[in-house]
């Protein structure tokens, strides 16, 4: 199993935002999320990497309890996550590939440089890997931030809205690359608003179609 | 488009934190500033030093003995005299005025014509302490027993102030020296947390990628501590330029002596080391601390 | 004449990203402006309303030239500019409310509180009316840029991508309040790369679509 | 939820500028260390005032003029000296000493049994001189041809250094009282170029929202202005406090008296509006520069 949360609830102090939440990923599985804006998407991926701690109920990662965890161990666990945060995040004095490649630097490895190129390529940020975040555009960034959270070829990869600023035939680009690596294994969850794209996904991924709704998680295959 | 790949600029984490953030700056500018204080207050505490020293070899270590006697007692209570200040713990020297030197003394007073050779006058021994100095109540009780005649005279009223002030300078550079080490120390650690607050994004996408905590605080130690120390430096050499260039104090006057002699010129030298080993502790204790607060 | 480019060239040092664009936007109009992810969209608003000067070419806006302009006659003329900016933009220490009634605070005019009530509730956001921007959902924030863009009946709006993180039914909403504004005659220029968007919007109102593609601005009414 | 408005808290565009940032704590911080320094400077400035005052004051005016010659003219000379420093302008008063005064002089070295009335002690005469001072040259000039047996000792070689002391001591502490206004004025204008470049966000959204550059300008001054001036109050507040705390100088010693006396204490009163003042021009100027770079 590579994530499970059982019961889990969570708000900001105020109102309810998610509660008593069951979820189930695992290993190779393909996963959309869906539901209105403001319903608790970004949030549900925040307590799934560890961003955010629930108020109750229970998260697990890898089969450890992210509550109980060293900080040490919170970081390596991260490792095994690729995450694709909706305001993407990228160090601003630091070129694109530099910022993509971020992932060995931050753990000491060296830097596959074929790897960083190919991927790049892939993107269709070749072109823009010297150039510094803030001169990119919407798209670029959001291609970049795909980019990073792949690079490691993690256990599971989180996408935050991955494609809502780039156009149709990239963002087909995009799910190609995540279904390519969900076919070698790799747990996959894309929020998303985009019904179309979970559309196009149908034919070459079986996916399974989450939707919060009424701070519940419930299971939105039928009705998209 | 011609810049170094990823892989050589990035290899040894150096550019995680961004160089020229004004937040770095900001500790350039702090140790500078402080350093360059600093150097003044090494300066004072040195100088006041040397100070205190003159004005203790120039009064504090020496005494006089005046001896009045009949003529005809004059030369055994003489001989008595220099036997207990013989006798005397502390006492390194003395020795009996000549007639000459006694009118030298005189001098300003009644001329040179004074006819001192046909005056009472008392005998007048100059006494040579040693550094720890003699107890002198224990001596006036001893020569009151053996020559009454003798008054002991060792300068206190006139050194005491002196010795004070010199002392009192002393005290106040070092207290500015120490003042402002905890200064930077307290400017450090905030400039620390600052740069750590500016530099918000840069934790998160570390966070986010899966950077341990020491990876994250090292990258920051490193720059802060770069930093501190080249502001120290910079700091440093100014001060020292200031007082290799600026007239501070004449040739003349008791403040003559402000400044660096010699091996003194030396001393500033630590302040970069200094600074930068505080930067290290100061940067280090801030970023493991707010590491542990934001999770 | 809201706006109106004639043979603008720019790009940002590179290689060339727009060149002879001509654009004419009257009053009351309607333009959806699309093109793939990097290809200048954003860069073509922003020269509309002077955050960049072109390299070459003429751009007027409400019949002058803003090159020519003062500093203060072009912050006058953005009052009468609503801009969405693609990375929207709040202060931070401000709530939700006092961001979106900024453009009356920055020229020194009272707030409208009932209008800026109306506003809030019609994006959705009453609920969230105290909240500071980086407490709010991604959607969150690019309805309240809406808000913001609108709430001084400007003239013309330009919005960069106002829909990329919403729902459905929320970009439905968002474009109704657009086309409303658009009868009454304000010009809006929208450039998205949603295309169901444009397809729906036409039923509404009858918008020009513009394309970016190979440097130049072209018309793409037919192939949509 | 229950938070003010949006029309009263930010009618006055007050909080434009955010409150808590670590940029405005920046001048608040810097200007409370300029501030706090300035006391110190100021004080110094002060004390050196009242220390070469006192030195002139027990040195400077006075003189001695000592008179020897035959007995039987002695009383003729006197008189024709004490004429002519009469008649020198720039002498206050004159006085012959008393054999009294003379015998206490002498004691240190001769005893009080001292037979003064034989021996032909030269005449001594002090000299008061007025604040002007008298020209000591025409003087002795004078005195070499009506009295070729006096001596005139005005004390230079006593009096100089401690003048020069004094004055170096002053001169150093109005160097460093413009020194710090100097870089208090430099360092709010970086602090206010950082604030500016850290507010970059805020910046773009006013001028997105149509703000004129005065409009954006007037919300940075305001709001360093006010850090500068509470920075400046609570710096001088504590510089006071440790003024009015601290032993800095013991009674004795010649630092006595280092430290605010009497009206002394409103003058670093005036500290916090003049930095407020220097952050203002320092910010208008910098936000301006800034605003008007940056289309
Ligand atoms: N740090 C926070 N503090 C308080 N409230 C928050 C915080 N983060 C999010 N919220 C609120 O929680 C709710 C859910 O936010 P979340 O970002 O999870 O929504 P979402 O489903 O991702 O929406 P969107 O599709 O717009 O991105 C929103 O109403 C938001 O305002
Ligand atoms: N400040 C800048 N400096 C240098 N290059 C820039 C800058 N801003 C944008 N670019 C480049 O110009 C190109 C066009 O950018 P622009 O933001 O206009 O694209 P866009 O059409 O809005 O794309 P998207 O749909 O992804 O938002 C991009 O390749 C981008 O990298
Ligand atoms: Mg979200
Ligand atoms: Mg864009």
């Amino acid at each position: 199993m590579v994530i499970r949360l059982a019961n889990v609830s969570h708000d900001y102090g105020g109102h309810g935002l998610l509660a008593g939440v069951d979820l189930h990923i695992a290993p190779g599985t393909f996963h959309f999320l869906t539901g209105p804006s403001g319903a608790g998407k970004s949030t549900l991926l925040k307590l799934c990497y560890g961003e955010l701690t629930q108020n109750s109920g229970e998260i697990e990662v890898f089969g450890q309890d992210l509550r109980g965890m060293s900080r040490n161990a919170l970081a390596d666990t991260r490792r095994r996550i690729g995450v694709i945060h909706q305001d993407c995040q990228f160090l601003d004095h630091l070129t694109l590939a530099e910022n993509v490649a971020l992932p060995f630097v931050a753990t000491g490895r060296p830097v596959p440089e074929a790897d960083l190129h190919e991927l790049l390529t892939w993107v269709g940020l070749e072109r823009q890997a010297n150039a510094l975040p803030p001169t990119l555009s919407g798209g670029e960034r959001q291609r970049a931030a795909l980019a990073r959270a792949v690079i490691m070829s993690p256990d599971v990869v989180l996408a935050d809205e991955p494609t809502g600023n780039v156009d149709w035939d990239m963002s087909q680009r995009l799910l190609a690359l995540l279904v390519e690596l969900n076919r070698m294994g790799t747990a996959v969850m894309i929020a998303t608003h985009d019904l179309n794209l979970i559309r196009t996904a149908k034919s070459q991924v079986s996916a399974r179609n989450l939707r919060i709704a009424d701070n519940t998680l419930q299971s939105a295959g039928s009705d998209l | 488009m011609a810049r170094p790949g990823p892989r050589g600029s990035l290899g040894d984490a150096g550019r995680i934190v961004p160089r020229s953030g004004y937040t770095t700056v900001l500790t350039t500018l702090i140790s500078a500033a402080m350093s360059f204080l600093a150097v003044f207050a090494l300066a004072l505490s040195l100088s006041s030093g040397t100070l205190a020293q003159r004005w203790s070899d120039t009064l504090a270590q020496t005494a006089t003995l005046r001896l009045s006697a009949p003529q005809s007692e004059i030369g055994a209570q003489t001989a008595a005299v220099l036997e207990i200040l013989r006798t005397t713990p502390g006492i390194t020297a003395t020795r009996v005025l000549e007639v000459d030197e006694q009118r030298q003394l005189l001098e300003p007073w009644f001329g040179p014509d004074l006819p001192v050779e046909v005056l009472a006058l008392p005998r007048l021994i100059e006494i040579i302490e040693s550094p720890e100095g003699f107890d002198a109540a224990g001596l006036r009780l001893r020569l009151s027993a053996e020559a009454p005649g003798a008054v002991l005279d060792d300068h206190t009223r006139w050194r005491r102030p002196l010795v004070q002030a010199a002392a009192s300078l002393r005290a106040l550079a070092w207290l500015s020296v120490l003042l402002l080490s905890a200064a930077m120390a307290a400017m450090i650690t905030l400039a620390a947390g600052f740069s750590l607050a500016a530099n918000a994004q840069v934790i998160r996408v570390l966070r986010l990628v899966g950077a341990r905590d020491a990876f994250i605080a090292g990258a920051f130690v490193r720059r802060l501590t770069v930093q501190a120390l080249v502001g120290a430096a910079a700091g440093t050499v100014v001060g020292m330029a200031a007082f290799a260039l600026l007239p501070v104090a004449g040739e003349a006057g008791f403040l003559t002596g402000l400044g660096f002699q010699g091996i003194g010129w030396l001393m500033p030298l630590a302040i970069p080391p200094l600074a930068g080993a505080i930067a290290y502790l100061a940067t280090r204790i801030a970023a493991l601390r707010v590491l542990r607060r934001e999770s």
